[in-house]
């Protein structure tokens, strides 16, 4: 049997030595200046025009989705949304870095992914209306998308429970020989719960390839990451783990570009988790529940918006004689006629039959559930005008 | 006197429990400076401290580990979970640690001083997982007690009486009613009993039987039966665990008919330990059988939410038909 | 055939599981090199490889949010809980993920590949923490299947059947009889039916019902009672959900009477979900109240198990009081 | 409304950094050599005669009381044990740097801090025999202490649960503003539990005067470190929290109440957490139910006994002029005998009379068990031959 020694690779001291900052400084990586301009010493990922177009025009199409959504809840057309505002360099350039084939788990404010890998204005729709069309049938609130074909994981609300879920999603991965990775997003608050000391720990034991994505803005609903943790943000604790970590401006597209490439990178040839930190703030309310003026001030959000991630990438792109003034207004003019246009149209789309009440609850109903459903259509044939949505196609 | 929603006679009841002792302490997601999510524990942190009323990370199993030991200790822990939906991460705390520490250790520690609160319940478009009714999966664990208030009134003299309570309590909010039930409750301090059910109203046909928000949509069923010269009698549980068996049994024995209903799944939920203590207790007079009228064994969906919910229809169909039986 | 004791069928179906799909893979606190606490996973490692049978940390969250991740991409999962007492960590995971995971996405994804093995129960002289019977928290879970094996025939071919089930089993083993319990097993592959009771002895004056461990102590009972002339119908309900409500009523029809037995305590247990549903049913049948015998309402005590225990004596009692009811 | 600005510390890279050895080493504390001589640089902590004498002949005793009861498991006399056989500096040497006020949460393996404050051979047998004269109504297996005059909380079986439940008993300590910390003993495999992360991260936050300590000794059941965990031991997450931590030699005596006492100093003056991972070896069997020649070989476990702790305080304490020798062995043959006339005696003692099977479920039974209760008396009464614990006694 194999002989163990777990102080190995311990050293000795003789006088009690309490470790109260025993980590290395870990660094944000930046590449892009505020003002859209590259900081001298770095160096840029090549990117090509076609690609930082698309990057661009994601995020900005984000923008556009998030405005007219809000507004759209504050109509009552829908019945919550929530914006990604200031965070969409750290969602649109981490997808950007992805493959096809790789999964995204993610926590609920990652729309950029979503659009990134082409989901349309319909299909946003489709599932804020919770409709018929919705691939996940109109069960869960708006903004929890999930689609097989794009490999974006179907979102659920509960927090942090995605992370050891995409440790196994990933050794799945691994055992099948697949060239892929599973990503993992998920807040600075979430990152308190049990699950992702489980997820974490299991990853690096386990040596799966998956990408833990952090986005540290600041806030969770109301508390201030320094009501959520005491050590230096979520980096320090990949360390713990013995994870790869990167910490990356969350606000520059490039740096979470290339960070997000080094990590895939790394998963892939080294079966091992890798840890991004991507420090980025929440310009919008937590969602259309929140207020955030009763936690935070104005001046702060001021301050960020001056780090406002599309300005700065739109500024380098300019810089680099890639950025068409005209072509763009013309997009977003586009776009906000899509959203709206489409926000109309699907609004009318019916819901699912209520046969779909009992479905996906097992693969096949069971007897129970029949009974159930029987009974309830009965009901509603008998009193149709009280149930309205399914009445008519019983 | 004074017109209340729920969320006031909530925050009415910790500030007189908080006034009155010092050792109790407020804490959850958000319930600092924010208030709470709804607004629950609005002032509390600038009237009491950041000691005695503050932001915990994000992490329930965290909330509740860390009441229990508070709570061994003496102090009084009021811990909020921000959704019953999200309880479940700190199952193993409550249900092998909160409930079981004082026949552990023959009485020497308890958890009696602690209380959880959380907002349960459907009717809000919160489809899987804001709308949630949890009581049955901790219905079965004995040491623990449940307590689920109907309206304002109720809210702040149970809320009251759960804090002080030498037992663990996990105290349910309806927060379909938060802000749409208001009603005159008392300034000063009152409690309520635990463990007691309520005779809501006195009928002969029929003993019709629930809790929290449910009361609302079994009393708009009672007056259609009525209508139809059904008489009913209302009953509002308040506890569920203890439950107050006797009242109901009397109360059957009186109608010779149950019917239980509450929005959790029908299979396993609590309606179900009802139904068979009853039909045990009462055997001889029932004179159909007790009827539950419960959401659908699936998850809580969204788009056919109305369809899920057992409201006043239902259950005024499954009165004639029981009465009719 | 074979003489197998349970431990031996379990390890017997994992075999079989593993060498016919390479995507099942079987993990757990100890369960790789060493096969785990009581031996159910011996040699699996050695003959799969160490991608396919392994140790996990220390954390029953992390195992089954795990096992949830590998499901949904199309592994098949098989995790072991060491002690069904320490599943509560992982409640979150199981209630809110597992069981919610395909209807939340309309069907695109699920842990439909998922089993999660547990021992569970009583009479070890294990106490509060390793006696335990949760099988009621999970059969409010709408979406799980809930499977317990009595004997080590129906050991293996319940859980090659769960394994290869396209549904989320939590599979639960009777500790209590691993070793206890043998019988002649098949070695080929075969399989039992998810949702089907068994009628074990066919009888005409009470159904006495059950499952796993406690199926002994029923049948030992019935032996009392036809010493005085009651015929007993002895049931094994084998899945707690979906259970098997037709068989049990045409039963219950025959016979009049239902006694229901269970190791967990009475308040909750899965015994009042099958009262209130057969009391139902059967309204006009049943000649005298639907009867549990069940644990106390108390945590699991060391001292006095003989006593807290459902056994035989107080089944027997119980069925001569239905009879003369 | 406070500015707040959660990169303030945060440094600049313009170059993809990757993160994989972060930590500064993390050294063990180490007072005696394996010999028991002090290391030359060593500062040793000021430690009476009389005090030395109480954690030598403690760390004597426990290993007696072990051998005896594993014994007595095996005679069938008690249906479990666990043993600390190679743990006792690190229980022993820990609690001595305690005050009778701090609070003990332990995982199960600590029965040195008990016998250090006092417990006695009967009591440990009462709880061991779950007879009436536990305090804890024998209502847990064997081993599942708890004293409430001395501070030591009821030991529960879910393993890490009792980690957030220490950092809020220190809360409440400080509240009510005493002069004590509340000290968590658990295992380095509990420490992948969620509950881990989730005390110490929330000690750290609400600045609780709890120590947290960990044994970390090489092994959970069969489960080797190796697989636990891919960092730098438990250590090196105390520091992803921002919680002052210290490693060390958990065979070491001196280096545990060295470090220990720093500790407690620490979270007392500071109130703050303070992480000691005790780098030690489990020699026995993970408990009677266990064989460890399934998963570690005798070569490894002779190289640990190597290092046995009380051999190591033993011979410092004769280089000090301490120890007698005939003193000594006295003193082990009369706890030898005091154990085994104990376990005689107290063997016989009768369990809680069967009322006390409903009592301490609530502070008063409510009426469902006093019905289950009736019911129970009353057939217990017909058939007293099958009860005989109880049925003497009704
Ligand atoms: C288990 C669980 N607890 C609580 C909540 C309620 N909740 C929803 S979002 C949120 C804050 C999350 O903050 P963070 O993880 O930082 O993500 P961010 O919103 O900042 O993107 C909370 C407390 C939840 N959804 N799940
Ligand atoms: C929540 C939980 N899961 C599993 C177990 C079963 N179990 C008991 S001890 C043990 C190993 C603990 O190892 P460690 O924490 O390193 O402590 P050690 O035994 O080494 O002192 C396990 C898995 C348990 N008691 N509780
Ligand atoms: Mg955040
Ligand atoms: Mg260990």
């Amino acid at each position: 049997m194999k002989d163990r020694n777990h102080l190995s690779n311990i050293g000795l001291s003789h006088q009690v030595n309490v470790i109260s900052n025993g980590l290395v400084d870990i660094p944000m990586l930046q590449i892009l200046q505020a003002d859209g301009v590259p900081h001298k010493e770095a160096t840029l990922p090549d990117m090509e025009k076609e690609l930082a177009e698309k990057i661009l025009t994601t995020m900005q199409y984000i923008r556009i989705l998030d405005e007219r959504m809000v507004a759209a809840q504050r109509q009552g057309r829908i019945s919550f949304y929530l914006a990604c505002t200031g965070e969409e360099a750290s969602t649109v350039g981490s997808a950007a870095a992805l493959e096809p084939q790789d999964m995204i788990m993610s926590q609920y404010r990652e729309q950029g992914t979503l659009a990134f890998r082409g989901y349309s204005t319909e299909q946003f729709m489709d599932q804020m209306f919770s409709n018929e069309k919705d691939p996940n049938k109109g069960r869960q609130m708006p903004i929890h998308y999930g689609v097989k074909e794009l490999n974006f994981m179907t979102i659920s609300s509960p927090l942090g429970t995605q992370i050891p879920q995409a440790s196994g999603y990933a050794y799945g991965q691994k055992m099948a020989g697949q060239p892929a990775v599973t990503i993992c997003y998920f807040g600075e608050g979430a990152a308190s719960e049990g699950d992702f000391h489980a997820g974490l720990n299991m990853a690096a034991v386990l040596h799966c390839p998956v990408i833990f994505f952090c986005r540290n803005n600041g806030y969770a609903i109301s508390t201030p990451s320094e009501e959520q943790f005491a050590g230096d943000g979520i980096a320090s604790r990949g360390i713990g783990y013995g994870i790869k970590t990167i910490r990356v401006d969350g606000n520059d597209v490039l740096a979470v570009f290339a960070a997000t490439q080094k990590a895939r990178e790394l998963a892939l040839a080294e079966n091992c988790p890798v840890l991004i930190e991507a420090m980025t703030y929440r310009l919008a309310a937590h969602s259309t529940s929140d207020d955030p003026t009763g936690y935070r001030s104005k001046d702060e959000e001021e301050r960020w918006r001056a780090k406002d991630p599309v300005l700065r990438f739109a500024a380098w792109m300019q810089s680099q004689g890639w950025y068409n003034e005209e072509q763009n207004k013309a997009f977003l003019e586009q776009s906000r006629q899509d959203v709206l246009s489409e926000l109309k149209r699907v609004e009318k789309v019916p819901v699912c039959k209520i046969d779909d009440i009992i479905t996906d609850v097992y693969d096949t109903p069971p007897w129970h559930l029949k009974e159930q459903l029987a009974e309830l259509k009965a009901h509603i044939a008998k009193y149709p005008e009280a149930y309205p949505k399914t009445a008519g196609r019983l | 006197m004074a017109k209340m929603n729920m969320l006031q006679a909530v925050n009415s009841a910790l500030i007189t429990a908080m006034t009155e002792n010092e050792k109790v302490m407020v804490f959850g997601e958000d319930v600092g400076h924010f208030g709470g999510v709804f607004r629950a524990t609005s002032n509390l942190q600038e009237k009491f401290g950041k000691g005695r009323c503050f932001n915990t990370p994000l992490t329930e199993q965290g909330i509740i580990g860390f009441a229990n030991g508070l709570a061994s200790q003496g102090s009084v822990p009021v811990a909020e979970i921000q959704f019953a939906d999200y309880i479940f991460p700190a199952f193993d705390q409550i249900v092998n640690e909160t409930a079981k520490w004082r026949y552990r250790s023959g009485g020497q520690f308890s958890c009696g001083t602690l209380t959880i609160r959380t907002p349960y319940g459907g009717g809000i478009a919160g489809g899987l997982y804001h709308s949630q009714s949890p009581e049955a999966f901790f219905a079965h664990v004995p040491g623990l007690k449940i307590v689920v208030p109907r309206n304002p009134y109720q809210a702040k003299g149970l809320l009251l009486a759960s804090i002080r309570d030498d037992n663990p309590v996990l105290f349910m909010e309806p927060k379909r009613l938060y802000r749409a039930s208001v009603g005159e409750v008392p300034e000063h301090d009152y409690t309520l009993p635990l463990g007691k059910a309520e005779v809501v109203s006195q009928g002969t046909d029929i003993t019709l039987l629930a809790w929290g928000a449910q009361m609302e949509v079994m009393e708009k069923a009672a007056q259609m039966a009525e209508k139809d010269g059904i008489s009913c009698e209302v009953l509002d549980l308040r506890s569920i665990l203890p439950w107050d068996r006797e009242t109901v049994a009397i109360s059957v024995q009186k109608t010779g008919r149950l019917l239980i209903s509450h929005e959790a799944p029908q299979t396993g939920g609590f309606a179900s330990e009802i139904a068979a203590s009853i039909q045990e207790k009462c055997f001889l007079y029932l004179e159909s059988p007790i009827t539950r009228v419960c959401g659908l064994d699936t998850p809580y969906p969204l788009a056919h939410e109305k369809e899920y919910m057992p409201d006043h229809l239902k259950i005024y169909e499954a009165i004639v038909r029981c009465v009719n039986f």
